[in-house]
């Protein structure tokens, strides 16, 4: 028996142990779960640390001399300190850095991409240059997003004017929402299919391959 | 009464009945397939269009952001996009923003160039995981190998020939990313926004469904949504694979979740009369 | 020091990578990329860090023999045979990659393939067009689940010669309503993104920093 | 700043981007500022916040306890901390009317808190001989197991109102069909897009998105919430006006998109 043979009955195993939950919560489902908490975690770490201390650190900073690397480990060190209660303010400087950084450039480029090109999509086109279908089109989405953002509108109670764009606002979320309940469910199956996959088409092949 | 006790037996359902239902109607199609016609969509012919107009010897960069989770979804496309790529003569640099998806990279990567008979440092490279995907993200629109000093196996990028002469999207025709998050909306936010990176999305359904916006200002050049998304790509490059062979599963069960909605709100319309009936006549 | 010393270190870091978006100085983008470099040093210490933590929190559940300790027994041996399998026997062959395929993958995989009959059963005992609202949902949902697969596709009615099936009106769902509620969403949820992280920036918002900072 | 000498400093691409950043950090920071200085800044009631009130009601006709959720993620989100306030309302109201709340957690440092705010709730209503810890306790780190707890409350003690309010992910399926089925009320509150549709489905009534952090607002008024809320709205009355201008522009002829900038691809 090869080690891929073993591999695809220890994972059929493991499958049905995780599918047994449907029954109800039980301690095969409770042992396949804390299993995996484990093995994902030791499969991540031995990642981490190969791609962010031996790969972005350890190599370019000893092996190829690019000290200005430096203050990253120092940063990376003063993280460490928060294994000590008293060592805590001492990791808020990385953490400041950390997300600072991150705050810093999301802003602009938030602001470009999610909002002001979105806004700009969102214009209508010049008359006669498009179908009438793509015209009406334009104009349906024009008139949702606009009333999404009165319904988002907390400034102001949501009367008149006001109040029937949030109405139409609601309407255009919920078939929204109702176009992700449609792909959702897409998807669920879609995972579901790929395990039925592995439990009728892999693995009888490989219990072939064992009983030969 | 009896009505409603019938109604609301009917809207109740037993959970055994159901589950069995649903595994029956995918396991049938897999066992014994139908092999209903696919209809390929807009958004799947644009993002095939893209990898057809990069020129045979160019690279380009496929990013698998995801894990084991939504594999039965993501690795059809994957693999679709990889073979296409080998077979073309496209080259691809490979990578991945999940720890959870090295091993499953390292596999489908393995499978499409033993296929295509193509070699390792040449034909494609593997990036691995790195840190921080917003920064690496960004950090490759300045220098891959800034980015990324060595590949997953510890080779120095800068010396692998894949690489000479491309060392940000600059040099790059086209980003894929296979992604189960938002992480095709950073790649778009990030290296579409501030590289002007060119960028197609092969996305788990959940996610599809969000990123819309992004097609129609052209800020994604394409898209794949889902196994069927999977299905589609599979049809345009003549190569079946588990995309296909779910559809007729994907069909059926589809049709078995509506008639389930059905069936639940015929339930409780018929328990909601009752009760209306029942408060009528005291 | 143990205050203003991280909010300054963040103004000035935040500053720096708002800045750089608008201009193209070699400069400034060289302390950019140091930056960026920095950050990813960060966070592979950062990830790390979680899983000791994961490693510390189950380490007391079992001394403290806490109901269901056992499980946590399972965790702990688990991510030390990994981290065993993948330091001993490195992590391109031998039991890393084997357990990866045939433990985690398999688990990982399986766990949300669930879902597919919990939503099953909700279909039929808990999804109710129970309003206007939740009616509207419906319809739509139903629209694009048999619009998006080849089963439903064939479904339609020809005009003109033109075949209209439900594929052609989940796209017209797609395209029209649900990209205004996405983009209407995601335009909200961009100015509350921009706000928090401008606040960040700004040392106005501290939480993140943790208690008393 | 279109001057070309200054064009090694400024990308002139960029400009609407630096607009805007300028101008919302200044709106953000009037806010945060009139906010901080106690002006009175008006938000409107949200009106999930009334069916709140109602659905605690009904569990004290029904003679049956409370069930609250919130959510899985941990303290320091936005949304844990918007459902960490709305608890604040539901436990006043519950210990009013001396009904039993019961809170299964997932999170230590979130049930620590909210033991706190129970607490604190019940002694403000005079009634903190209600109060019981044990009703608000940590049940696992596991998704799908925290699932199975909380579905085992509901079928145990027969809940008569459940709350969902929070960040949910693949679980809220599971939750929110069982208190369904039990015949609950259910008010649910989310900002996850994936699990909206489910909780909209299979509740009485769903907080949305951004209704959940303003439906915590109005009931906290903590400052820099408030102030960042007053800024996002002045922001999308001004993304408004934006759309309808510039899609004028665009029924003349006018491409006013390409005065917003911005990148992608080309």
């Amino acid at each position: 028996m090869s080690a891929a043979d073993l591999g695809v009955v220890v994972a059929a195993l493991l499958t049905l142990a995780v599918f047994s939950f449907l029954y109800r919560d039980n301690p095969f489902y409770r042992f396949a779960e804390s299993l995996l908490v484990g093995v994902s975690a030791g499969y991540y770490v031995v990642h981490y640390f190969d791609a962010g201390v031996v790969r972005k650190f350890w190599v370019p900073v000893v092996q190829q001399g690019q000290l200005w690397l430096l203050p990253g480990g120092v940063l990376g060190l003063l993280m460490l300190a928060r294994l000590h209660p008293r060592g805590q303010w001492i990791s808020r400087f990385a953490i400041a850095f950390y997300v600072a950084a991150w705050s810093g450039y999301l802003i602009p480029s938030v602001l470009q991409e999610r909002i002001l090109r979105q806004v700009a999509g969102t214009f209508l086109p010049a008359a006669g240059t498009t179908s009438v279908g793509a015209l009406l089109a334009a104009v349906l989405v024009l008139l949702g997003v606009a009333a999404i953002l009165v319904y988002f509108y907390f400034s102001a109670e949501h009367r008149g004017l006001l109040g029937a764009a949030s109405r139409v606002g609601i309407l255009f979320l919920m078939v929204g929402f109702g176009a992700s309940f449609g792909y959702t469910v897409m998807g669920r199956l879609s995972l579901l299919i790929g395990r039925f996959q592995f439990l009728l088409q892999d693995l009888p092949a490989s219990l072939r391959h064992i009983s030969h | 009464m009896a009505r409603g006790a019938w109604s609301a037996r009917l809207a109740q359902g037993d959970r055994r009945i159901l589950f069995l239902a649903v595994a029956a109607t995918v396991a049938f199609p897999l066992l014994w397939p139908l092999n209903l016609p696919i209809r390929v969509s807009r958004e799947a012919r644009a993002f095939h269009a893209e990898i057809e107009g990069v020129e045979p010897g160019r690279v380009i960069l496929l990013s698998f952001d995801y894990e084991p989770d939504t594999m039965a979804e993501l690795d059809p496309m994957s693999l679709a996009v990889l073979r296409h790529a080998f077979r073309r003569g496209v080259r691809v640099l490979v990578m991945t923003t999940y720890a959870g998806g090295v091993g499953i990279a390292e596999r489908v990567l393995a499978q499409a160039a033993a296929e295509n008979g193509r070699t390792y440092g040449t034909d494609y490279a593997f990036l691995g995981y790195n840190p921080d995907f917003s920064a690496t993200i960004l950090r490759m629109g300045e220098s891959l190998r800034g980015a990324y000093p060595t590949d997953h196996y510890g080779h120095p990028t800068g010396e692998l020939s894949l690489l000479q002469g491309v060392d940000r999207y600059a040099d790059i025709p086209l980003v894929v990313t296979i992604s189960s998050s938002a992480l095709s909306e950073y790649w778009v936010i990030w290296a579409g926004g501030k590289y002007h990176a060119r960028i197609v999305a092969g996305n788990t359904a959940i996610q599809a469904v969000l990123i819309y916006p992004f097609l129609q200002t052209g800020q994604l050049a394409g898209m794949l949504g889902g196994l069927k998304g999977a299905a589609e790509y599979e049809r345009l490059i003549g190569r079946d694979g588990a995309g296909v062979r779910g559809m007729d599963a994907q069909s059926l069960a589809h049709f078995l979740i509506v008639l389930f909605i059905l069936l639940g709100n015929l339930g409780f319309l018929l328990q909601r009369r009752a009760a209306r009936a029942r408060e009528a006549s005291p | 020091m143990k205050r203003t010393g991280p909010i300054l270190l963040g103004f000035v870091v935040g500053m720096l990578m708002l800045v750089q978006f608008f201009t193209p100085n070699p400069w400034i983008a060289a302390r950019y990329n140091n930056v960026l470099d920095w950050k990813q040093v960060v966070f592979g210490v950062t990830l790390i860090l979680g899983v000791l933590s994961l490693l510390l929190h189950h380490g007391r559940r079992i001394r403290r023999r806490v109901a269901g300790w056992s499980y946590s027994g399972v965790t702990v041996a688990g991510l030390i045979v990994m981290i065993l399998a993948g330091a001993v026997f490195g992590k391109e062959r031998g039991p890393y990659p084997w357990l990866f395929a045939y433990v985690q993958s398999p688990m990982q995989s399986t766990l949300f393939a669930l879902l597919a009959f919990y939503v099953a059963s909700a279909s039929y005992r808990a999804f109710r067009a129970r309003s206007l609202h939740a009616g509207l949902l419906l319809a739509a949902g139903v629209i694009v689940m048999l619009g998006r697969v080849p089963l439903g596709e064939m479904i339609g009615f020809t005009v003109a010669g033109r075949f209209y099936s439900l594929a052609t009106l989940s796209d017209l769902v797609l395209t029209v309503p649900n990209l205004a509620a996405k983009r209407g969403i995601m335009i909200g949820v961009g100015l509350g993104m921009t706000a928090t992280a401008i606040k960040i920036i700004l040392g106005i918002e501290r939480t993140y920093l943790g208690k008393g900072a | 700043m279109s001057d070309p000498a200054a064009a090694g400093w400024f990308q002139i691409e960029r400009l609407p981007a630096a607009i805007a950043t300028l101008l919302f950090a200044a709106v953000l920071f009037f806010f945060l500022r009139q906010a901080r200085r106690g002006r009175p800044l008006f938000i409107r009631r949200i009106a999930g916040l009334e069916a709140v009130e109602e659905a605690v009601g009904r569990a004290t006709e029904m003679g049956r306890p409370i069930l609250y959720c919130a959510g899985l993620d941990p303290m320091e989100e936005v949304a844990t901390v918007a459902s960490i306030n709305i608890l604040g309302q539901v436990a006043r109201k519950a210990g009013e009317y001396g009904t039993r709340l019961i809170m299964p957690n997932r999170d230590p440092i979130v049930m620590t808190v909210a033991q706190e705010v129970v607490r604190d709730a019940y002694a403000a209503v005079g009634r903190s001989d209600h109060y019981d810890s044990n009703d608000i306790y940590y049940t696992t780190q596991s998704q799908f197991g925290y699932a199975a707890a909380v579905c085992g409350v509901m079928l145990r003690e027969r809940t008569a109102t459940h709350f969902f309010i929070g960040h949910f992910y693949a679980e809220a399926l599971v939750l929110a069909e069982t208190g369904n089925s039990t015949g609950a009320i259910q008010i649910a509150g989310t900002d996850s897009d994936s699990q909206l549709p489910f909780f909209i489905c299979a509740c009485d009534y769903t907080l949305i998105g951004e209704e959940l952090y303003a439906g915590s607002v109005y009931l906290s008024r903590e400052p820099l919430l408030l102030g960042a809320l007053k800024g996002q709205d002045a922001a999308k009355a001004v993304i408004l006006a934006i759309l309808v201008l510039g899609s004028l522009l665009g029924l003349f002829g006018v491409e006013a998109g390409r005065w917003l900038g911005g990148g992608g691809a080309p």
